[in-house]
């Protein structure tokens, strides 16, 4: 059942992601898109991950593609103009596939280590993945967190100077 | 739950085809996409491979990714915009001020 | 004794400072020329002072070094700002204060109206102000400050009149010229310092030491480099074959500058040089070939041009240059108290003459001006019948050519006579005395004649400018005749202080004063003939004495009654001259074309060097090598810089490539 | 405070930058007045280390600290002046204050950036006159590098970008080999117990005649460049002709004596026995410069650019002297540096002067200026004449002292051929300035020229008072550098040499066939007559 459900998932993923590529609309693109980040997020809390599917479904699905869909209104451009792709179509997806062996093939042929952590789907379902991740952030990943809140920063500054027409 | 390794493969899938994408698109935007979706296959890896092996190191990982992609998308887009200003135009092909 | 003697030099200078520098704002003639006349009358007073202060020493004392302060001290080369009394020096000084005064006079009436006559008198200061350290310092490269700097004084003077083009070219040559010899005085010191000092551990450059250590010196071989050196030096300053070119267009100055710098003074500078070193050059006998045989060629060469120019200047200009080739062939034969006596004589006559040609020239110009007519003032072809309009400069000028001339009683006629006697007679060049004597007697008889030709042309005939003009010739002013009147007394009477011996002991034994009061000067060089008697001086007899100054002096009036003959009796004589001769008239008239082939031989090779240095070696081999390297660089970065497409897309792709690579490599290997 | 003179001096124009930083660009007259006032209160700073400075062959005012510590081998802040920089250090404040009075006017855009070069150009130069420590120098060498890079860049004429980057990489190139050779230096120094960079020990160190070959050739392209002499030349001209009045002259007159420096204080001491051995090699060279760069400056249309093969052609002068090795021949390069400086940098300001009002260089555009320009007309004569060498003038002593010393020493027949270069001088600059100031005033644009104004006076006053002290009194000059050079005459006799003549120099460090390689106590030890407060023990 799980093993199905996984196939059908995978299978909505690819065929999204695959249509992200090949839209010519790009708002069509980005529709595919959000299908795959709930794709994805599913994949998430099939591991065990709710916080992170929800993050994901809430920054990506929601905060990110809320703004690449107004970037694509605001322009205005509806279609590719001349061609959709460019002319390296064959030579992009040989490097694709390529990619695509490379990896499968590391991941075939090595061999994932054991677990070692202490980290058991037992354990999350007691103790609650917010509550794990949450602990893990503001103990060891402190720093980095404060940090991740300058680089906010200073996105947000960057990008208001930036699409100012004039400052 | 599935063995790691589909999940892994899975990843390497959508990475592919992001790659692709990025590689053939003449559309900012949609090559913008294509980053985020193999951004996101990444992150499915380092989801994939915490739960197995019992480490929240990588999902913490993954947060912070999220956080660059955020970044990333408003300078990004900003940018598109900016350029479209310029430029009329999203389109890769009439970005080629990057050389001396 | 002679603690004054800094003054000499100094009253210059400081004439030249205020009219220099102040000359501008004083705006009065009169007080700018009453300073610069006044610092030289000074000068000579001191200078008169120092004479008879030396004249009351015994004649073995009457040397005397006097420092002001050391100037260059380095290793052991060392360099004093001295001067030198001795008699040779004051005989200098008191010819240049003595005449330099009498020229500063005349050039407050002379100059007077011309514009920048501040200017004028700074410079000639600056001129006094050069000589005198030329003539009074006591070392070597005082001396080339003085040599130097006289010869700045004439590139000023000569380019006086700036905006005229010819002046700045010939003041450039005359500078450029006097360079050339400066470049042989250079190796002169340079060689004589080391010489001295590596051989005889003597580092010294000052004259009364050289001389002292002159024993230590060989005869001929390095010496006779050294003193060929110098005498390039001497060729430049006094304008002997093969620098002479640059005084004739010297001319281009206004009128004084050409009597003090290029007839009395400067140009002398190269015979006083050799005269005060007369101990190096009488111990190389090739020298003094070469010195006698360059003056002797040189006297005969200049008088040929001479006799075939008619700018009025022109003509004094080549007579100086052949009068200077006179005292070079006297210092050549070893003969130097003549040549420095012909120097006195040669330096009152010719700045008579040209003081006279000057008042010529000053009145001609008013007359033309007035008249409007835009001939040319210093052509003799112009004057004529000036003796009647200017009866003054006529009568002080025809003295001064008769001195020139060599008619016996007059100045020129001692001085010369003993030249050519010396010539004759002297132990150093064997048979080629005869030529030498046979040069210089002909070019006794040319100056005769080209100066009496001009005496003829300028101041006898029919006046030959227009009637108009005429009316407005008059005499010059007083503050210009006096100087001329007294140098023609001088230039008659100069000439009885160094009476020729046989002429002295015709009447009751009279010493010959300037070759005794001298003696000091050159007793070192007397004492080395001595020693070297065996070079055989041939005894003469007094009736050969007697004989040759008799056919130079028939030689001198024949060119005379030529020139009477040609431009008093028969004006047409000249043309039909000129028809029947007309390439060598034209060969003279264009001063044998030497001008041409130093322009030929040097001037344009060197130019055209330098600009096939410049654009073809600077530009096409340094830089096309420096920049050819550059280019092959630019060529190479040319092939990689299509890598750098300006297109995202082009990045992403090889940056994907390269990850597909480097993951490939690891994966497969 | 007086430990701290040289300190001071060469770090007051930073000062002035961090000051002109805080002036707002707009307001130029101020950013003038306080870049003046710099460098006026620097020139006054250094006035002390003249008069303090002792007649002696010792470096003085030595400052010597700790600066980087690299592993066994320290760079250190070692600074110290000998009658050999004394003279260069006096210069460059003094050149200073008229460089920046120079462009006064001629300088209207972005003149704060400007005056920040210049300053910063100050601390550069005075900062390699003064070092003892090798790495220090090559430091200052470099930082001197950058701000006339800029100067050449921005300010500069029409072919700027040409000039400066040639200007750039021709220096760089030589700099680049000196830093490789530094960089052996450091293993030798190592080997030889050495614990830093200071110059002094450096000198004892006998190198083996291979070695010294290499290392020399390298310091000495680099130095060759900076001087330059032929056929490394050709970046001058260009670098002259484009740059600002202010860059050509302290470029002329401060810059190009780093390179005739470098060889006086680093590559003849460090490495005698090859310079010895390169010295015909260098004297033909310095002789052709001489002529050559008097032949191409004789048809130069360009005045500025005939003024920059003079600069060759004098400097050629130099190198000659100092390869004569003796007394006369060095101090006669000394003098010439001190006097290129005066002159040259006179003549560029000059230059300047005419530029400014015509916009033009061209000599056919100009002619006859002496009527309507007397003062202007004087002072080019005086400089002019300098520069020829005339007696009574700064140029000929120096010119003749090292006609005198090269004539002594074995390069006679070079002297000989360097000797007529006096006349092909007379030659190029008479003619240029009868074409520029005789002649019929015909060019209606050069009737109306005004003559010079106050300013340009008192910028060139203190050079033609300068030029005529050295000329006529030279001998204070002389006496100050002549302790530093008879060492330095000590230091680089050849080994054969050395040998023999060492009981007649006691007291001379001079360098000793044992010494080399030996450790650094035992090369102290030979040298115990010489109290040097520089030794880093």
């Amino acid at each position: 059942m799980e093993t199905l459900f996984f196939l059908i998932i995978t299978l909505v993923a690819i065929v999204s992601a695959i249509l992200v590529t090949t839209c010519k609309n790009p708002i069509n693109s980005a529709l595919a898109l959000v299908m795959t980040f709930f794709c994805l997020a599913t994949y998430y809390v099939m591991l065990d991950a709710p916080f992170m599917a929800a993050v994901q479904v809430m920054v990506y699905a929601g905060a990110i593609m809320v703004l690449i869909v107004f970037t694509i209104m605001l322009l205005n451009i509806r279609v590719d103009a001349s061609k959709k792709h460019s002319h390296k179509v064959v030579l992009g997806s040989i490097i694709g596939f390529f990619t695509l062996v490379n990896t499968a093939f590391i991941v075939i042929k090595g061999h994932v280590a054991s677990p070692n952590g202490p980290l058991t789907g037992e354990m999350i379902r007691q103790q609650g993945h917010t509550e794990l991740i949450g602990r893990e952030m503001f103990t060891n990943f402190l720093l980095p967190f404060e940090i991740t809140s300058i680089l906010l920063l200073v996105a947000i500054v960057g990008a208001v100077i930036l699409a100012k027409k004039k400052i | 739950m599935e063995n790691v390794n589909s999940y892994l493969i899975v990843s390497a899938i959508l990475f592919s085809i992001g790659t692709i994408g990025v590689l053939t698109r003449k559309n900012a935007i949609v090559i913008f996409m294509c980053v985020e979706l193999m951004l996101n296959a990444v992150n499915l890896t380092f989801v994939a491979l915490s739960r197995h092996l019992g480490n929240l190191d990588g999902q913490i990982f993954v947060f912070f990714v999220m956080t660059v992609a955020a970044a990333e998308a408003a300078v990004g887009l900003a940018l598109m915009i900016a350029f479209y200003n310029n430029k009329e135009s999203i389109d890769v092909e009439d970005v080629n001020i990057m050389k001396w | 004794m002679f603690d004054n003697v800094w003054l000499i030099p100094l009253f210059p200078f400081i004439g030249f400072l205020i009219n220099g520098l102040l000359g501008k704002k004083i705006k009065n003639e009169t007080v700018i020329g009453g300073i610069g006349a006044f610092a030289v009358l000074c000068s000579f007073i001191v200078s008169c002072m120092t004479i008879l202060n030396l004249l009351s020493l015994p004649g073995e004392e009457r040397v005397a070094n006097v420092k002001l302060f050391t100037w260059i001290t380095s290793g052991h080369f060392n360099a004093d700002i001295a001067f030198l009394i001795d008699p040779l020096s004051c005989v200098m000084i008191m010819i240049v204060t003595g005449v330099g005064f009498l020229i500063h006079l005349y050039s407050i009436g002379y100059m007077h109206g011309e514009e920048g006559f501040y200017r004028f008198f700074a410079y000639l200061n600056l001129f006094m102000f050069s000589m005198l350290l030329l003539v009074l310092g006591n070392n070597l490269l005082l001396m080339f400050v003085g040599w130097e700097g006289v010869g700045l004084c004439s590139y000023l003077l000569i380019g006086y009149y700036f905006h005229k083009k010819s002046a700045g070219d010939a003041g450039k040559k005359a500078f450029v010229m006097n360079r050339v010899g400066d470049f042989g005085f250079l190796l002169g010191v340079f060689t004589l310092f080391w010489y001295m000092g590596q051989n005889h551990n003597i580092w010294t450059i000052q004259f009364t030491e050289l001389a002292a250590n002159s024993h230590l010196l060989p005869t001929g071989g390095v010496v006779t480099v050294i003193t060929l050196c110098f005498f390039v030096g001497a060729t430049g300053k006094s304008a002997q074959i093969p620098l002479y070119t640059w005084l004739p267009d010297a001319m281009e100055g206004p009128t004084p500058v050409s009597a003090l710098i290029h007839a009395a003074t400067m140009v002398t500078a190269g015979v006083y040089m050799i005269g005060r070193m007369n101990y190096l050059f009488i111990r190389s006998p090739e020298t003094l070939m070469v010195i006698a045989v360059v003056g002797a060629c040189t006297a005969l060469f200049a008088a040929t041009i001479g006799t075939a120019q008619n700018d009025i200047k022109r003509v004094l200009a080549y007579s100086t240059v052949s009068q200077l080739g006179y005292m070079f062939l006297a210092m050549g034969s070893g003969a130097f108290a003549a040549g420095i006596f012909h120097l006195m004589t040669h330096a009152f006559f010719k700045a008579c003459l040209f003081l006279g040609s000057g008042a010529v020239i000053h009145s001609m110009h008013h007359a033309l001006h007035h008249a409007h007519s835009h001939d040319d003032a210093q052509d003799m072809r112009n004057m004529g019948g000036l003796r009647s309009k200017m009866p003054l400069t006529f009568l002080t000028f025809l003295l001064a050519t008769i001195a020139i001339s060599g008619i016996p009683g007059f100045s020129g006629f001692f001085s010369k006579d003993e030249i050519l006697w010396q010539a004759f007679s002297n132990p150093h060049h064997g048979q080629l005395n005869y030529l030498l004597w046979g040069m210089g007697a002909v070019a006794a008889g040319l100056t005769a004649f080209y100066m009496f030709r001009l005496v003829f042309m300028t101041f006898f005939g029919e006046c030959r400018i227009t009637p108009k003009a005429k009316d407005h010739l008059h005499e010059s002013p007083m503050v210009i005749v006096i100087p001329l009147i007294v140098l023609a007394a001088l230039s008659v009477v100069g000439g009885y202080i160094g009476l020729p011996k046989v002429i002295g002991e015709l009447f009751g034994g009279i010493p010959n004063y300037f070759e005794h009061y001298l003696e000091p000067v050159f007793r070192l060089s007397e004492e080395y003939m001595a020693q070297h008697a065996a070079l055989g001086a041939e005894h003469h007899s007094a009736t050969l004495e007697w004989g040759l100054m008799g056919l130079s002096v028939l030689i001198a009036l024949f060119g005379i009654g030529v020139a009477f003959t040609m431009y008093v009796m028969n004006t047409e004589l000249p043309k039909r001259f000129v028809a029947t001769f007309p390439a060598l008239h034209r060969a003279v008239y264009n001063k044998w074309y030497i001008d041409e082939l130093y322009d030929y031989l040097f001037v344009n090779p060197c130019k055209a060097l330098g600009r096939f240095l410049w654009k073809g070696f600077d530009v096409v081999v340094v830089d096309g090598a420096v920049n050819g390297v550059a280019n092959v660089v630019m060529a190479f970065s040319g092939v990689f810089r299509f890598l750098q497409s300006g297109y995202i897309y082009n990045y992403a792709w090889s940056m994907a490539f390269g990850v597909v690579v480097i993951l490939g490599y690891y994966v497969f290997k | 405070m007086s430990n701290h003179l040289l300190s001071l001096t060469t770090f007051l124009p930073i000062l002035g930058v961090l000051l002109l930083l805080f002036i707002p660009k707009d307001s130029k007259g101020v950013l003038r007045g306080v870049a003046l006032t710099v460098t006026v209160v620097t020139f006054l700073v250094s006035l002390p280390i003249l008069t303090g400075f002792q007649t002696n062959a010792d470096f003085q005012f030595t400052e010597n600290v700790p600066w980087i510590a690299a592993g066994p081998f320290a760079m250190r802040y070692n600074v110290g002046i000998d009658g050999i920089s004394l003279w260069l250090v006096i210069l460059t404040t003094f050149i200073m204050p008229l460089a920046v009075l120079s462009t006064w006017t001629a300088v209207e855009e972005k003149v704060k950036e400007y005056m920040i070069c210049l300053l910063l150009l100050e601390t550069g130069m005075l900062g390699a006159f003064i070092s003892l420590d090798l790495f220090l120098f090559y430091i200052f060498w470099e930082v001197m590098l950058i701000p006339m890079y800029f100067i050449i860049g921005i300010w500069g004429g029409k072919n700027k970008i040409y000039a400066a980057v040639k200007f750039f990489i021709y220096t760089m190139v030589g700099s680049l080999l000196m830093l490789v050779a530094l960089i052996f230096l450091y293993f030798k120094g190592l080997e030889a117990g050495f614990t830093n960079f200071g110059l002094v020990q450096f000198f004892d160190l006998r190198l083996d005649p291979a070695t010294q070959t290499w290392l020399f050739l390298a310091f000495a392209l680099a130095f060759a460049i900076k001087v330059p002499m032929f056929p490394l030349h050709t970046w001058l001209p260009d670098a002259h002709t484009e740059a600002p009045t202010a860059g050509s002259v302290i470029l002329a007159a401060i810059m190009l004596k780093m390179g005739t420096y470098g060889y006086v204080r680093f590559a003849l001491p460090l490495f005698p026995d090859a310079a010895h051995r390169f010295t015909p090699l260098i004297a033909t060279l310095a002789v052709i410069g001489i002529i050559y760069a008097a032949l191409v400056a004789m048809v130069q249309e360009d005045v500025k650019k005939l003024v920059a093969y003079s600069s060759v052609a004098h400097l050629g002068f130099v190198m000659l002297g100092i390869f004569a090795f003796n007394t006369q021949g060095i101090t006669g390069g000394m003098l010439q540096m001190l006097n290129h400086g005066v002159s040259t940098g006179a003549l560029f300001l000059i230059v300047g002067f005419i530029y400014e009002r015509r916009h033009t260089r061209l000599i056919t555009d100009f002619g006859g200026l002496s009527k309507q320009m007397p003062i202007f007309a004087t002072v080019f004569m005086i400089v002019t004449l300098s520069s020829i060498g005339l007696p009574g003038t700064n140029g000929f002593v120096g010119e003749f002292l090292v006609l005198v010393g090269s004539f002594e020493s074995e390069l006679r027949w070079w002297t000989v051929i360097a000797s007529s270069g006096v006349i092909l001088s007379a030659v190029y600059m008479l003619w240029m300035f009868q074409r520029v100031m005789f002649g019929e005033l015909d060019n209606p644009k050069n009737q109306k020229l005004a003559d010079l104004n106050a300013r340009e006076i008192a910028i060139m006053v203190p050079l033609i008072a300068l030029i005529f002290i050295m000329g006529v009194y030279p001998n204070p000059f002389i006496e100050k550098m002549d302790p530093a050079i008879q060492k330095l005459i000590a230091r680089t006799k050849p080994v054969g040499q050395t040998a023999q003549q060492m009981p007649a120099m006691q007291g001379l460090p001079a360098g000793h066939p044992a010494m080399s390689g030996s450790a650094a106590t035992s090369v102290e030890q030979a040298v115990p007559a010489v109290a040097n407060p520089n030794e880093v023990k």
